[in-house]
């Protein structure tokens, strides 16, 4: 009972930070600007907020400047991308690098070998606890007791499913990364809506950094986000970039990686083999979903993606 | 006052010049036709008035005022619309999705009685009726609802037309919209055109199709190699003069077949049964059977989206068959894979140019060899031979008269016409037994349609067989021998290409059965 | 003799900001710089080898390389000379590690020095004081303060390691013997839960993990695994219980939380080899392997000052009682009368000896 | 003529960003209170301008010439094939294993076994993407990135079990046996490896340029359905794009092994990788061997540059990694052709002022 509670609590804890990195990242994926720099500006997101709010000594102000940062990143990735046209991956492997040395650089600079924000902020009042809800069994740790950004995180699922099938701009970023042709012969503007784009994946792998760092522990450590950037990839690419089905690809890996994490209590010796479980976990997944869909086609070959 | 008004309009590529000082004057209120060989230039000159290039010299004057637009946006503020040759449609969107697209209609939100404001929610209810109805004002079969990913080369054409027509511009140029469409649709369309005349409209139309010119145009200007090289009235000119015009010598309009009797020869390919069906389970080939003997054409004819392109892919082994065999010289090559019916002599031309049959991005002698770049005289131990690829490309293009500005440019800088001759010629120079050729001349000059065709009548009496499917009833019937009707996935019925009767024809493609 | 250049220094991949190992053998050699006046030379590189050469080559005499990778320097690579030969010179200090023998026993290299810390009995000490805090939980600190599981449910430790290596598992060994002796004494049972691919960088993975450890019921979790200790801790702090730090002394970085650290100081030796080099007297250490023990004052225990503030009046006594207890370990363990294993110098672990002790995932 | 002009212009391609981000660090290095001038003097000089120096940025070069290759080939064909690093990575570690545990061989076929067995693992890693590619068409770069992980919880769990050194305190595999190694040649850091990257770098350039795979290449990578059309049986060729791409990266990884590390350790390819930077040097190069080859080179001048820096400057390591961070951003743009013309638009401009110049005389 505890166990399961515990799975599920972790589960939600691991999904978050995948979550809106996803739904930050699937904007500029349907706007056909591939961004490999979700990790770098997950980083930053990490690292900002916390030397914010050591800064500052507010959290909350710390939050927005750090999510100003990443715009600041989010806009340097536009301009080489979008307006110079350079070339996505390299540009995204450049700020994965970029911010990767400059927080280390920083952290060096500082004299220190982590940010400690403890003192400023107490996780455990961060934690909401929902009255009624968290005394129910199993559900109560599914629901209650996360922080507001993983909250939001959720809620996103939903509003980006609307703004994109239902709004203007949604619809733009789609037509934009279709067929740009057709965007620029009815006067959409094409650059505008892929700024855009990124710029809102930028301020959400922000909040997925101060999620996964001031939220979380109050705490920054060097290269911290571990290749949740690409992870979130993989679950963009895996739900086809749909806000719904690429979110419960993020939840997929969160899950495996709790019970990953969970289970190894009880693994004995090869509990370190559990640590493939949820990259393993995404491959089958994968794999039983395109092969039932390429099964169900009697079209043959590959099309250009 | 003029509605567009172009003086020395130059545009270059490079040193490439492709439009050399034109100077065209399009009346308000008329129908002006712009005709002209393939790679003319009519695009790039249309492409200039609606903002999407701009000139490299000259002036271009919209109502009488001097213009410079630095986007189409700029082009379509001053009162322009244009339906574009290759379509700019948004494949994963529905058909009102796209006819709306950039002029969203979004939901009110009522609070209480006169309040109210727009949210920024798309009404995607109130959007498919505004189109539907558009759809059913114009008279076009189309569905509102349908993804256009989906629905026919023939229906998105339709589309195109309706995004611009919803516009409600004053200035509409239409570069080749009838090159796709039915007859019938086709018809439709003119009857449109003159009912916007009398709205007072202006219109430029590109075309082929001089039928088309005859018809509605009050005005024909032609275009040859990037310069205007004529200009009449087209009460006072004839399909015969403007032909000469464009291509520069007497074109035989109609081609001119020797009847030949295939009923004694050897059976070359045999469908029997065939079947299959798409993503949605739907079948959209049913038993499909036919036979082709040698030096015969055998011709398929039907409605866009009936099974033809279908029936193209599975023979082509692009698409899996779930029941039937194909036979060809009693070889059973029933779902093989493209390699393997081009290695036992089935040429190819696909109906769609630029995604199964070229690679535009790659030169012009790269696509000349595609497919064939195992010869041995191309290939020797996995090494591509430079001197004799070239050589071979150099034959074809010479033979083929293919039309190109730089020898090692790519595929994308020809115009469709030429590319379309690319194939033509990969295809028919490899001598195979068999030839599947789709919509050969789609939005192709006069010019090269009447070299095309020539060319296939060639092959058919070297006795090879060959099926040809196309939208074009009148290519069909100009071709065939025998003819095949299709309607929802079935053949209706076989005409003989010699007795052939366009009304009977035309009955069956609309499902009234023969008998 | 010593010239202008002085002394140089590669650190660890975790570079000298890392507020541990290699921070305090700069450290030492800052002390070196205003005691004894020769200057230092920090490199931080991903070429050990290579950057050993250019140093020796750029005529550094005395070299520290924090890092493990010796089979350039004791061996030689690729047919060419091991660096220790090239540049006879020059001394070369390296840590954990004793590679400079040969199969009998004999020193390969007299100018390589190898420094080992007895890390083993440090963590042995504070396997001892978790016992002894566990047990007494209630009556040292406030309720308020903490949320401890009590009785057998919390007879539970975590330990929490970057890999799966012998500079690891030394930490680890050495800690179960220390629990397990005092459960021993006690006549209780203890399990052990442990983790050895908690990496070294993903502090939020290691935070998660020790909460496994934590929801389980135990009451302290020690990390042994660069910065995803800091995630540990910082978890100790929200679930009001207890973790355990390494390297150097990080009592201070969630204060209460952080039962104590286990050193590894660095400047100790990095200090005393460096003197020998101002002295002159290099032929002193040249050759050797410099074990540092719980006397060295180079590894041990913190002065556990920090946890000490919370201790509430009224366990005041306990607690006193508790660190003679230690004291007494600590003297045992220097008089041979325990023997701690040392993964280290390459003694097995032998959990079945372990009585009190069960450990499921080792 | 024409082709003088493009060489120059790729030539101002790279020379623009070297110099920007050399300036942008420059004044990074003198906020902290360093001689940049020092800096990049000691960075170049070391690393390009010196003998040792040069042979030993030419031996890094070596497992990153073919790991670029390696990407290449594939990203050609439009594959997205993230996994040469874990391709790399485990060819490297069982090439490890045959070095240390096949003893009494002779050098000769001892290295031959273990390369052949670097390339072999390589092949089969990427033969799964490959398959789940081909035939089922599942992305290959999810799973090539996902397996990547799974290959760096494999070494570890594997050399921290059954090909434990236990006489190593750090997570490390046997040391490879001298029969094994590469030799450095005269006491420089130099292999036979070197050699041998150059020789896959000729065959390949023949393959891109001259060969039919190489056309069928470039034809699957711009239009996957016309080259099925075309009857270039697009899965297959697939297959064996990624066979080539895994046997090189595999080489790379058991190359890297047997000339530098010479046992396996769990930070064995570095940061980021081998196959990350073999990824970049692919872009920079724009998936041309020659383009690679000169990235390469570059790149591994860069990185050797960066060591020397540490030893012969105060200026911190992490300064480098901005650096090559701000350069990478910039590189990734053609300043002077492709889309972004900036000569085109100085031109232009100046015209521009000049017309008006005229007009308003
Ligand atoms: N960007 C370009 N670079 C080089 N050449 C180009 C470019 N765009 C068009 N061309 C060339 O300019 C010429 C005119 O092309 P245009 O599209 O105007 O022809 P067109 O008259 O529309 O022909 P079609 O009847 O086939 O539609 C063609 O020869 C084409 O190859
Ligand atoms: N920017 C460009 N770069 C290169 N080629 C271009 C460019 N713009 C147009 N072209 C080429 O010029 C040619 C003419 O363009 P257009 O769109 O008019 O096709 P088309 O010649 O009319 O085809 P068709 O008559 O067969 O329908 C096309 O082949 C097109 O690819
Ligand atoms: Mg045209
Ligand atoms: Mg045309």
């Amino acid at each position: 009972m505890n166990l399961l509670s515990n799975i599920l609590y972790d589960m939600i804890y691991h999904s978050a930070p995948l979550i809106l990195a996803v739904l930050g990242g699937l904007f500029a994926h349907k706007a056909n600007v591939l961004n490999i720099g979700l990790e770098g500006m997950m980083l930053m997101g990490a690292f900002s907020s916390t030397l914010f709010v050591m800064l500052t000594g507010n959290l909350w102000i710390g939050v927005l400047l750090s999510v100003l940062c990443t715009l600041i990143l989010g806009l340097i990735f536009s301009f080489f991308g979008i307006t110079m046209k350079s070339n996505f991956i390299i540009t995204g492997f450049g700020i994965n690098i970029f911010v990767l040395a400059l927080s280390s650089f920083m952290l060096k600079y500082l004299q220190m070998a982590n940010i400690n924000v403890s003192s400023i902020v107490n996780v455990t009042n961060l934690k909401i606890n929902i009255p009624f809800i968290k005394d129910i069994p199993i559900v109560g740790s599914l629901l209650s007791g996360h922080t507001l950004i993983t909250y939001i995180s959720f809620i996103l699922i939903l509003v980006v499913s609307i703004v994109m099938y239902k709004t203007k701009f949604g619809v733009y970023v789609r037509v934009v990364g279709e067929n740009e042709e057709a965007a620029k012969s009815v006067g959409i503007n094409s650059t505008a809506i892929k700024y855009a784009a990124v710029l809102i994946g930028a301020a959400l792998c922000a909040l997925a950094g101060a999620n996964l760092a001031v939220e979380r522990m109050a705490l920054f450590t060097n290269n911290m986000t571990a290749g949740r950037g690409f992870i979130a990839i993989a679950a963009i690419y895996c739900g086809g970039a749909k806000p719904v089905k690429s979110s419960i690809y993020a939840v997929i890996f969160g899950l495996a990686k709790s019970l990953a994490i969970n289970l190894a209590l009880f693994a004995g010796p090869v509990s370190g083999l559990f640590e493939i479980v949820p990259y393993l976990m995404i491959v089958i997944v994968l794999f039983a979903v395109s092969a039932v869909e390429s099964r169900r086609t009697k079209i043959r070959g590959f099309k250009l993606e | 006052m003029y509605a567009i008004e172009a003086v020395n309009l130059t545009k270059k590529y490079g040193d490439f010049v492709a439009n050399e000082d034109i100077n065209i004057s399009i009346v308000k209120g008329e129908i002006t036709a712009i005709v002209g060989e393939n790679g003319a230039g009519k695009t790039t000159l249309m492409n200039m008035f609606f903002g999407l290039q701009k000139p490299s010299g000259g002036e271009l004057r919209v109502q009488g005022k001097e213009v410079s637009f630095n986007s189409s946006l700029d082009a379509i503020n001053c009162g322009l619309g244009m339906v574009h040759q290759h379509f700019k449609l948004v494949p994963s969107l529905t058909v009102f999705e796209n006819i709306l697209l950039g002029t969203e209609i979004k939901k009110d939100i009522k609070i209480s009685g006169k309040l109210s404001f727009k949210s920024p929610i798309i009404d995607r209810k109130q959007e498919k009726k505004t189109v539907q109805k558009l759809i059913d004002d114009y008279k076009f079969e189309l569905n509102a609802d349908d993804i256009v990913e989906n629905i026919s080369i023939g229906a998105k054409q339709r589309v195109e037309i309706l995004k611009m027509l919803y516009r409600n511009v004053d200035i509409l140029i239409f570069d080749e919209p009838t090159a796709v469409l039915t007859p019938q649709e086709v018809d439709e369309l003119l009857v449109s055109f003159k009912e916007l005349k009398k709205q007072g409209k202006t219109i430029i139309l590109i075309t082929h199709k001089l039928r088309e010119v005859l018809e509605v145009s009050d005005k024909v200007v032609v275009i040859k190699r990037g310069r205007v090289v004529g200009s009449r009235a087209t009460k006072e000119t004839s399909a015969a003069e403007i032909a000469k015009m464009m291509v520069g010598r007497e074109v035989i309009l109609n081609v001119n077949k020797k009847e030949k009797d295939a009923c004694q020869n050897k059976v070359v390919y045999c469908v029997k049964n065939l079947c299959t069906e798409n993503n949605f389970g739907k079948k959209v080939l049913d038993n499909i059977s036919f036979e082709i003997k040698e030096g015969e054409i055998l011709g398929v004819a039907g409605v866009e989206g009936n099974g033809q392109s279908e029936l193209v892919r599975v023979l082509s082994g692009l698409m899996e068959a779930t029941g039937g065999s194909v036979h060809l010289y009693n070889r059973d090559i029933t779902n093989k894979w493209p390699a393997e019916l081009r290695s036992s002599g089935i040429g190819i031309v696909p109906e769609d140019r630029y995604a199964q049959g070229l690679c535009k991005d790659m030169t012009i002698s790269d696509n000349l060899i595609a497919g064939y770049h195992n010869n041995e005289k191309l290939c020797r131990h996995g090494l591509l031979l430079k001197k004799e690829i070239e050589d071979v490309s150099d034959s074809l293009i010479e033979k083929y008269d293919i039309r190109i500005a730089e020898r090692n440019g790519n595929v994308s800088q020809l115009s469709g016409g030429n590319a379309q001759k690319i194939i033509v010629a990969r295809e028919f120079d490899s001598n195979p037994r068999m030839l599947i050729v789709s919509q050969p001349t789609r939005g192709v000059d006069i010019g090269s349609i009447e070299f095309i065709h020539n060319k296939i009548l060639e092959l058919r009496d070297e006795n090879k067989a060959i099926l040809l499917v196309s939208s074009e009833l009148s290519e069909i019937m100009n071709l065939s021998d025998r003819i095949i009707v299709m309607y929802k996935g079935k053949i209706v019925g076989e005409v003989q290409g010699r007795n052939a009767d366009s009304e009977k024809i035309g009955l069956m493609m609309a499902g009234v059965s023969a008998e | 003799k010593t010239n202008d250049l002085g002394i140089a220094l590669i650190t660890s991949a975790a570079g000298p900001n890392d507020k541990g190992y290699n921070q305090s053998a700069v450290a030492g050699l800052e002390k070196v710089k205003t005691e004894l006046g020769i200057n230092y030379k920090v490199v931080e590189t991903s070429d050990i080898p290579g950057s050993l050469s250019q140093l020796a080559g750029a005529g550094y005499k005395l070299i520290f390389s924090l890092e493990y990778n010796f089979d350039a320097l004791i061996n030689g690579v690729g047919g060419n000379k091991p660096i220790a030969e090239q540049y006879p010179d020059t001394t070369f200090v390296i840590f954990n590690d004793n590679p400079n023998v040969n199969e009998d026993g004999s020193v390969k290299h007299k100018n390589v020095v190898s420094v080992l810390f007895d890390v083993h009995e440090a963590s042995f000490i504070a396997g001892a004081l978790s016992a002894l805090v566990n047990e007494n939980a209630s009556e040292l600190f406030n309720t308020s303060d903490y949320a401890f599981t009590a009785g057998d449910a919390g007879r539970k430790v975590g330990f929490l390691g970057g890999t799966k290596s012998n500079g690891i598992t030394v930490f680890g060994y050495g800690y179960a013997e220390g629990i397990n002796y005092i459960a021993k004494e006690l006549g209780v049972k203890y399990t052990f839960y442990s983790d050895y691919n908690a990496g070294f960088s993903d502090s939020a993975a290691g935070a998660t993990k020790a909460n496994t450890y934590y929801s389980d019921g135990a009451n302290i979790v020690y990390a042994v695994a660069g910065a995803v200790g800091d995630g540990v801790t910082a978890k100790a702090k929200e679930v009001k219980k207890l973790a355990i730090e390494v390297d150097a002394n990080k009592d201070s970085n969630q204060p209460g939380y952080i039962l104590t650290s286990v050193l590894k100081n660095t400047e100790v030796p990095v200090f005393e080899i460096s003197k020998h080099f101002k002295e002159q007297t290099m032929d002193k250490v040249n050759g050797q392997v410099l074990s540092y023990n719980l006397a060295s004052g180079a590894t041990g225990i913190t002065d556990l000052s920090v946890i000490e503030g919370k201790i509430k009046p009224e366990g005041k006594a306990k607690w006193d009682e508790i660190k003679t207890q230690l004291k007494a370990v600590a003297d045992k363990i220097a008089s041979g009368e325990i023997k701690v294993t040392n993964a280290q110098a390459g003694e097995s672990f032998d959990k079945s000896a372990l009585t009190n002790l069960n450990m499921p995932n080792d | 003529m024409k082709k003088n002009n493009t060489i120059l212009k790729s030539i101002y391609n790279v020379l623009f960003p070297v110099l920007s981000a050399l300036f942008l660090g420059g004044i990074v290095i003198a906020a902290i209170g360093e001689n940049p001038f020092l800096t990049y003097s000691i960075m170049i000089q070391k690393s390009l301008f010196s003998v040792n120096g040069l042979l030993k940025t030419l031996h890094f070069a070596a497992p990153l010439i073919l790991t670029g290759l390696a990407i290449a080939i594939t990203f050609k064909a439009n594959i997205f094939n993230m996994g040469v690093e874990g391709q790399a990575v485990l060819g490297a570690f069982f090439a490890g294993v045959v070095g240390f545990s096949v003893k009494g061989l002779p050098p000769v076929l001892h290295i031959t076994l273990c390369v052949l067995t670097g390339m072999v693992v390589g092949m089969l890693f990427a033969l799964i993407p490959a398959i789940l590619k081909a035939y089922f068409n599942v992305n290959e770069m999810v799973v090539t990135l996902m397996l990547n992980y799974v290959v760096v919880e494999i070494v570890k769990f594997l050399s921290q079990g059954v090909f434990k050194d236990p006489s190593s305190g750090y997570v490390s595999t046997y040391p490879i046996l001298e029969s094994a190694m590469f030799k450095k040649i005269f006491n420089s850091d130099l292999t036979i490896f070197f050699f041998i990257a150059l020789v896959v770098f000729g065959i390949m350039y023949i393959v891109f340029k001259h060969s039919k795979l190489g056309y069928e290449v470039n034809a699957i990578g711009k239009n996957p359905e016309f080259s099925e059309a075309t009857g270039m049986k697009v899965s297959k060729k697939i297959m064996v794009i990624m066979l080539i791409s895994g046997a090189i990266s595999g080489l790379a990884g058991a190359g890297f092994l047997m000339s530098e590390k010479f046992r396996f350790t769990l930070d064995f390819s570095g940061s980021p990788g081998l196959g990350w930077d073999g990824m970049l040097i692919a872009l920079l190069g724009s998936h041309n061997p020659v383009g690679i080859l000169i990235a390469a080179v570059f790149y591994a001048a860069l990185k050797t540059g960066s060591d020397y820096i540490s030893v012969f400057t105060n200026v911190p390591k992490d300064i480098v990694g901005v650096i090559q961070g701000i350069l990478i951003l910039l590189l990734s743009v053609k300043f002077f052709n492709g889309q972004f013309d900036l000569t085109g638009k100085l031109k232009n401009m100046w015209k521009r002022s000049k017309s008006g110049e005229q007009k308003a005389s």
